[in-house]
């Protein structure tokens, strides 16, 4: 019974659970703290390797009757969560110290939010899935929480946890409808099923589909149901804020991928019907509302509503490219956007809080590099050619062009248009204006390590677009 | 009207008159009296589902454990100013309209459920012939085992974030 | 005969209440239950499932259910103890510090 | 057939728990029914045993029984796992061992967290 | 130059684009070659008169530089063989008249003057530009030697204009003429001479007298082979040389400052030259332009010695008597006033009087107004050129005393120029003898003829011999009438002026040409430019446009941030009732 030789697909994910009982137990009994921190980043590493050295010894497959799968799909988005999750570390090292915030829990609970988006990646089965949401999200919680004396963040949470509950209500409800129609909850069955009903049961379908858009919806922070994202990333600690912008987004979008793709592919006409006005207006609102704020960390929450919108585009053509270019969009935005975290992380020193926009002004002046990494951010973000940004926005514009959405491309294009402005404002802010006391920033060499990592990244993935495409298109059809 | 109509007819009734109890009671200790009747009567209906075990633990862990741990949060705030202040939202017009069409939709559509797929193994002898929780028992533990694992970490986050939060001064 | 739909109708009526429950209650805890409620008609409809399609799939699922429920349930009250030392109120409609 | 099923074994329970609820709310209600009804403010301020109420009438929980039923919760839960494992461990095998030690060490952990945390000490 | 070829050397490729090619290339053919005798003997005087001229002046070196920017710019003009390197100098030209012009910059009026040089000359430029464009577009390339070889084929094409059809040849040859009119100072464009007098006088001797006027001349004969296919062309040249020629003098006769009378002396004159192309005597022309420079240059620096003197004194009526203090100056100024006047046996007559003679063959009908045009002109150009000599040198110094006894002859340096320039005065008129007088007299017709070709019609003997005693008899009686004026009855002018009071008036203000332009052209475009474009479109289109939509955007933004109410229950509400509207747009719309 205890197939041995396919628990080895489980393996990354097991390494890491063993990971955050470490750090939890070692917490108890270290007093230097930063070694935790290094041991869950050792720990990531290691499952890391292992995940892409099993997919390359060609180990992709099914265990436990296919409710967990390691394939290509799953291990693109893992690589995701892994950058996530490190950067997410570095950046909190020196942050959590400043905000008090015990560094024990805090690392464990990252490491298990981390293992339940991988459990979320590689899940075959809609139990899983819906445990591994679960994970996830009451970890993210928590996290959101964990500045217990700062009024903001207990209001962060108490808004994600109740909004979230709500949703997974409605994700409860529409996996009850699947099981009613298809008798199984694992995804290749329900899709088998669904084609042997045929039309038979098309309404209930798509109530469920339904269900589970709304969903999904809410984790992605697709329009109607994007409302907690702007209180939630301004209350929670930022690097809570960057790793929750970033891998739990991701991890919705792989869910939503797996569920819509494969499960319901049959009625990929639907549901791309519902995500299409769904998605615009998301840009929209995204773009617009961002223009009038003045906290960064609420404007870039807006303008993560805003990429989540441009990303969802991926799903409408229903194709592989399309999809590929949906999932090369994603990286590419994470790796930029926990950049921008990073600096925001940096502006929070001692009694300020460097939240507001006029915390960045004549930035330039003192600390010429970091404005400038910040500037490679902003424009890679707006989507300005040599930089990343553009290569995302392109490939997905372009698949969506083909499929013949172009009035929704040229609305998407205005609106990134719109956005440029209050990216731009931010570089305005730190270059044109000028600063009461401009005072240096001392930057741990952590964040420096990060900032490093994602600028060089979000430039070479510009001038570069091909290795990062392909290795897409290859993990999807791998 | 058969028997079991008869049961089903009792148990709708009475959990959508609790269900809108629990809702509309201004006092919270009144609501979580009503939500624990309220179990009961869903354990009570699982036993009509011939899910026997489901329902003990329906009583054992929602009942049991949820609610006392509901009681002694409400016990915390103070309830006389919870009993002078409005029940409501100002616009729960709204929010009556959005379940209410809630309603209107869903029912029409679910009304026409049909069983579809094949009847799977476990038929109702087969399941009392081996008794309740030795099918769960295996079922759970052979094929549910990764979701099984799953749970034990949920439930470690838990004690993690509840001890996490609530602890005033972490030693 | 009892037909499945009944059992599906029913849970819907039962969650919408609870939608109900969740839009319009002021109080957090009241709002916490009617979650609970959602929760309990998902149930009840993953049992109904599970015996009219004679498959164990439903009863193990809604063994889980429970188990986030109480998770969740810890962990919401944790959070919602956490917010009500901080601030006086547990009236979700003064909760709007974050806004905007 | 699975649309009529009526859990037979189970009516003997049923009957008697209704009976139970009918006598005691019977009481209740007749009580109610016949007694005149002359409230006055002491008749109705709790009664501590003869002297004037002092504080609350129901004074404020501390936080530190909230930890204990949180843990109470969780452990249940636990418990309720192990029951179906117990019941069905001759048919599992090692496998079945084997996973259930995996379960009961991370809630172990838990525990132990809890422990160190100070979450049991009931200063 | 003698047995009629012509050098051409092509430097290098300047502009290539498409089969658009232009090169920098010179072609120095017989006349091309007379208007470099002209240019380069005129502008050497005149920069050694500049030196005494300018002396003292903080500007010395500039002036300098701006003069020899001028002559390279002239001689570029003069050597071009292609009429985009004729554009150009032509450009190069006006530029520097305009510097020159306004070479005194702090004086407010130097600068307008400048200023309205530059403008007027625009205008004749713009017409100019679309001439070359059109030979461009009709020969396919700018080469003299293409276009005018390609002339004949090119006769027959018309161009549509604004819907009706117009000869290719005649509107190129009138937009050319127009250029030419602009530079040359004729009727239309000829406001900005007098006015160009606020230049130092060196600069007008130069190039208001000799060179940059007389480009338009050049220009004009220089297409001669275009302009004799197109008669109508043709015609409006005379005419307008010949209105022209009138016209300046009748100014002329009573302005009271020195150097505006020589300036509409000048316009005049090249009235008369435009008069001589407009009947086809293009030689003739050529000849007039070659005498007009000497002599004409004459003038004004003889009237520069003048107010040297005077120290800056203009007004002719503030002189007199000048001619005890300075003799030299007198002598010339009278050479010049002589040979303008047309006396038989000086350089003005030899020329002047071809003209007539051809201005008289040319035609029955309009010939003869254009002679009868010409010698009243004669008779004016006479008149007022020895008022000018009467009142500047004869009679009674009616300066202040300061100014008397400061009068003094200009140093040698300034001298000697007049004196050579009397000499060219006299001489250059010996060249053109007509075959009447001198069997081969007219060697420089000869001279010219490869280039410019023979002029029509051959009159009778007699009928030379009347037309030239007409105009001697004319320029005597001119002096004559100007002797009485001036010399024997000091009262007449003011009589006659008090007697013809509208007349007079209409003369003195210049027929109001400058007032007139004033209120039809530039007040309304300048009215028009800040009411209707900088209102209308400026203020309201533009800046609705550029910061409206902005503030649009940004106030909705604003307003949308009211529906992020920050309640929980209002967030739920948002995803329950979208989750609704979903569920509705499938099952129920």
């Amino acid at each position: 019974m205890f197939e041995t030789i396919n628990m080895k697909i489980l393996l990354p994910e097991l390494i890491l659970i063993c990971t955050g009982l470490a750090v939890i137990l070692l917490d108890l009994v270290l007093r230097k703290k930063e070694t935790v921190a290094f041991i869950g980043v050792a720990g990531a590493l290691l499952s890391a390797y292992y995940n892409f050295s099993l997919m390359s010894l060609g180990w992709s497959g099914a265990v436990f009757q296919n409710m967990f799968v390691l394939d290509g799909y799953s291990s693109f988005f893992k690589l995701i969560f892994y950058i996530s999750l490190i950067i997410t570390i570095f950046i909190s090292l020196n942050y959590i110290k400043t905000e008090r915030v015990s560094s024990g829990e805090y690392y464990s609970l990252l490491l298990f939010s981390a293992s339940g988006m991988m459990i979320m990646a590689g899940a075959a089965d809609f139990m899983v899935l819906y445990l591994g949401i679960e994970l996830m999200s009451l970890s993210l919680y928590i996290l959101a929480g964990i500045m217990r004396e700062r009024r903001t963040s207990n209001e962060a949470a108490i808004k994600y946890f109740f909004l979230g509950a709500f949703s997974s209500a409605f994700l409860l409800f529409g996996i009850s409808l699947t099981y009613g129609l298809t008798g199984t909850t694992s995804i290749i069955e329900v899709a088998e099923a669904l084609n042997r009903l045929g039309p038979a049961g098309r309404n209930i379908t798509l109530i469920a589909v339904i269900f589970f858009v709304t969903a999904f919806g809410f984790k992605v922070a697709l329009v109607p149901f994007h409302m907690w994202a702007p209180d939630v990333y301004e209350g929670a600690p930022t690097s809570v804020t960057a790793f929750m912008s970033t891998g739990p987004k991701a991890a919705a979008f792989a869910v939503m991928g797996r569920v819509l793709f494969y499960a319901f592919g049959a009625l990929q006409l639907q549901w791309s019907a519902i995500i299409e006005p769904l998605s615009i207006v998301t840009i929209a609102v995204g773009s617009i509302l961002a223009l009038s704020q003045t906290n960064i960390k609420r404007m870039l929450a807006y303008s993560a509503i805003a990429h989540a919108g441009y990303a969802s585009i991926g799903f409408l053509p229903g194709t592989q490219e399309a999809f590929a270019a949906m999932i090369n969009y994603l990286m590419i935005y994470i790796i930029v956007n926990l950049g921008a975290f990073a600096v925001v992380v940096i502006m929070r020193r001692e009694g300020i809080m460097g939240e507001e926009l006029s915390d960045y002004s004549g930035l330039a002046k003192k600390n010429p590099l970091v404005a400038f990494l910040m500037l490679i951010f902003m424009f890679s973000l707006t989507g300005i050619p040599p930089l990343a940004g553009f290569i995302g926005k392109f490939y997905i514009f372009m698949g969506a062009v083909e499929a013949g959405y172009t009035k929704l491309v040229i609305a998407a294009v205005i609106f990134s248009a719109v956005s440029a402005f209050f990216y731009l404002r931010v570089v305005v802010y730190m270059y044109m204006k000028e600063a009461a006391e401009p005072s240096v920033l001392i930057v741990p060499h952590s964040v420096k390590l990060v900032l490093a990592f994602t600028s060089i990244m979000a430039i070479l993935l510009g001038i570069f677009p091909s290795v990062l495409l392909d290795f897409a298109r290859a993990s999807l059809l791998g | 009207m058969t028997l079991p109509q008869i049961f089903f007819a009792y148990f709708a009734v009475a959990l959508t008159g609790l269900s809108l109890l629990v809702v509309t009671r201004r006092n919270p200790v009144h609501g979580v009296m009503w939500m624990l009747i309220l179990f009961i009567h869903v354990a009570g209906l699982y036993l009509f589902l011939n899910a026997e075990f489901l329902a003990a633990i329906q009583i054992i862990v929602y009942a049991g454990a949820i609610l006392v741990l509901y009681l002694f949060v409400v016990m915390l705030l103070n309830l006389k100013k919870i009993e002078k202040e409005r029940k409501f939202q100002h616009i729960w017009i709204v929010g009556l309209l959005v379940s209410v069409a809630f309603l209107t939709l869903l029912i029409p559509l679910l009304g026409k459920f049909s069983v579809y797929p094949p009847p799977g193994e476990y038929s109702v002898e087969r399941i009392n012939s081996e008794g309740q929780i030795m099918t769960v028992g295996r079922v759970l533990y052979t094929k549910f085992l990764l979701p099984f694992e799953i749970a034990s970490l949920i439930l470690l986050v838990s004690i993690i974030g509840a001890v996490v939060l609530s602890k005033r001064k972490l030693n | 005969m009892v037909p499945l739909s009944w059992y599906i109708v029913l849970s819907a009526v039962l969650f919408s209440i609870g939608v109900f429950g969740f839009l319009v209650r002021r109080n957090l805890i009241m709002i916490f239950l009617s979650m609970e409620l959602m929760l309990n008609s998902v149930n009840i409809s993953f049992v109904a499932f599970s015996h009219y399609l004679q498959s164990m799939t439903g009863q193990v699922m809604v063994f889980f259910v429970i188990t986030v429920a109480a998770a969740e349930a810890a962990i919401g009250l944790a959070i919602l103890i956490v917010f009500y030392k901080n601030n006086p109120t547990l009236n979700s409609d003064e909760i709007n510090l974050l806004k905007g | 057939m699975s649309g009529n099923y009526i859990p037979s074994h189970y009516l003997p329970v049923i009957s008697i728990l209704a009976f139970s609820v009918l006598v005691g709310l019977g009481a209740l209600i007749a009580g109610l029914l016949v007694r005149p009804r002359r409230p006055y403010e002491q008749k109705l301020a709790p009664y501590e045993s003869g002297n004037l109420p002092v504080g609350e009438p129901r004074y404020r929980f501390s936080v530190k029984f909230y930890i204990v039923a949180m843990l109470f919760v969780v452990f249940d839960v636990e418990a309720v796992f192990l029951y179906p494992w117990a019941v069905a461990y001759d048919r599992l095998g090692l496998f079945g061992f084997v996973e259930m030690m995996i379960f009961i060490v991370i809630l172990l952990v838990g525990y132990v967290y809890a422990w160190k945390k100070g979450a049991l000490t009931w200063e | 130059m003698r047995d009629g070829d012509a050098i051409r050397i092509d430097i290098y490729r300047w502009i290539v684009s498409g089969n658009f090619s232009v090169s920098i290339g010179i072609l120095i053919d017989r006349l091309s070659s007379v208007m470099l005798i002209v240019v380069t003997s005129i502008s050497s005087l005149v920069f050694i008169y500049s030196i005494g001229y300018m002396h003292g002046d903080k500007g010395y070196a500039r002036f300098f530089s701006y003069l020899s920017l001028f002559v390279f710019s002239m001689l570029m003009l003069v050597l071009a063989d292609n009429f985009l390197l004729l554009y150009f100098g032509w450009e190069a030209v006006g530029l520097c008249s305009y510097l020159l012009i306004g070479f005194w910059f702090e004086k407010k009026s130097a600068a307008d003057a400048g200023k309205k040089a530059f403008i007027v000359n625009r205008f004749g430029d713009f017409g100019f530009g679309l001439g070359v464009i059109l030979i461009f577009l009709t020969f396919g390339s700018l080469e003299y030697m293409k276009v005018f070889s390609g002339a004949g084929a090119a006769l027959g094409q018309t161009v549509n204009i604004f819907g009706h059809e117009v000869d290719t040849i005649t509107l190129i040859c009138l937009l050319l003429f127009c250029g030419a009119m602009g530079k040359s100072a004729q009727v239309p464009l000829h406001v900005w001479l007098p006015d160009a007098m606020e230049g130092p006088t060196p600069v007008s001797a130069l190039i208001h007298a000799a060179t940059m006027v007389t480009a338009g001349v050049y220009l004009v004969a220089r297409c001669n082979p275009l302009f004799s296919l197109s008669s109508t062309a043709m015609t409006t040249v005379a005419v307008v040389g010949g209105t022209t020629a009138v016209f300046a003098a009748t100014i002329g006769l009573v302005q009271n400052d020195i150097k505006r009378v020589i300036a509409y002396s000048t316009v005049s004159q090249l009235g008369y030259m435009f008069l001589a192309l407009g009947v086809g005597a293009y030689s003739a022309g050529i000849f007039h332009l070659y005498t007009h420079a000497y002599f004409k240059a004459l003038l004004f620096l003889g009237s520069g010695s003048v107010i040297h003197a005077m120290n800056n004194e203009m007004n002719m009526q503030k002189m007199g008597g000048l001619k005890k203090y300075m003799p030299v100056t007198y002598a010339t100024f009278m050479i010049a006033s002589l040979s303008i006047s047309g006396i038989p046996g000086l350089a003005g007559f030899f020329s002047k009087d071809e003209i007539l003679w051809r201005a008289y063959l040319a035609g029955e009908g309009s010939g003869r107004i254009l002679w009868m045009l010409a010698t009243a002109a004669a008779f004016m150009t006479a008149f007022y050129s020895f008022r000018l000599i009467f009142l500047t040198f004869h009679g009674s110094f009616r300066g202040s005393a300061e100014q008397e006894h400061h009068l003094h002859e200009s140093p040698a340096v300034m001298t000697v120029p007049l004196m050579i320039l009397a000499v060219g005065a006299l001489a250059a008129g010996w060249v053109g003898i007509p075959p009447l007088l001198l069997e081969h007299g007219d060697r420089i017709g000869e001279f010219l003829a490869p280039v410019l070709g023979h002029p029509a019609g051959e009159g009778l003997h007699s009928e030379e011999m009347m037309v030239m005693g007409v105009s001697v008899l004319v320029s005597l009686a001119g002096i004559l009438a100007a002797v009485i004026f001036y010399i024997k009855k000091r009262d007449l002018p003011e009589r006659t002026a008090s007697a013809f009071k509208p007349v007079y008036t209409m003369l003195y203000n210049k027929y109001w040409a400058d007032e007139l332009y004033e209120k039809i052209l530039v007040s309304p475009v300048l009215r028009m430019s800040d009411k209707v474009f900088l209102g209308f479109f400026d203020g309201r289109l533009i800046e609705g446009i550029v910061n409206g939509i902005p503030s649009f955007i940004g106030s909705f933004s604003r307003g949308l941030r009211k529906m992020q109410t920050g309640l929980i229950s209002s967030y739920a509400f948002m995803m329950a009732a979208g989750m609704l509207i979903i569920l509705g747009m499938f099952f129920f719309f």
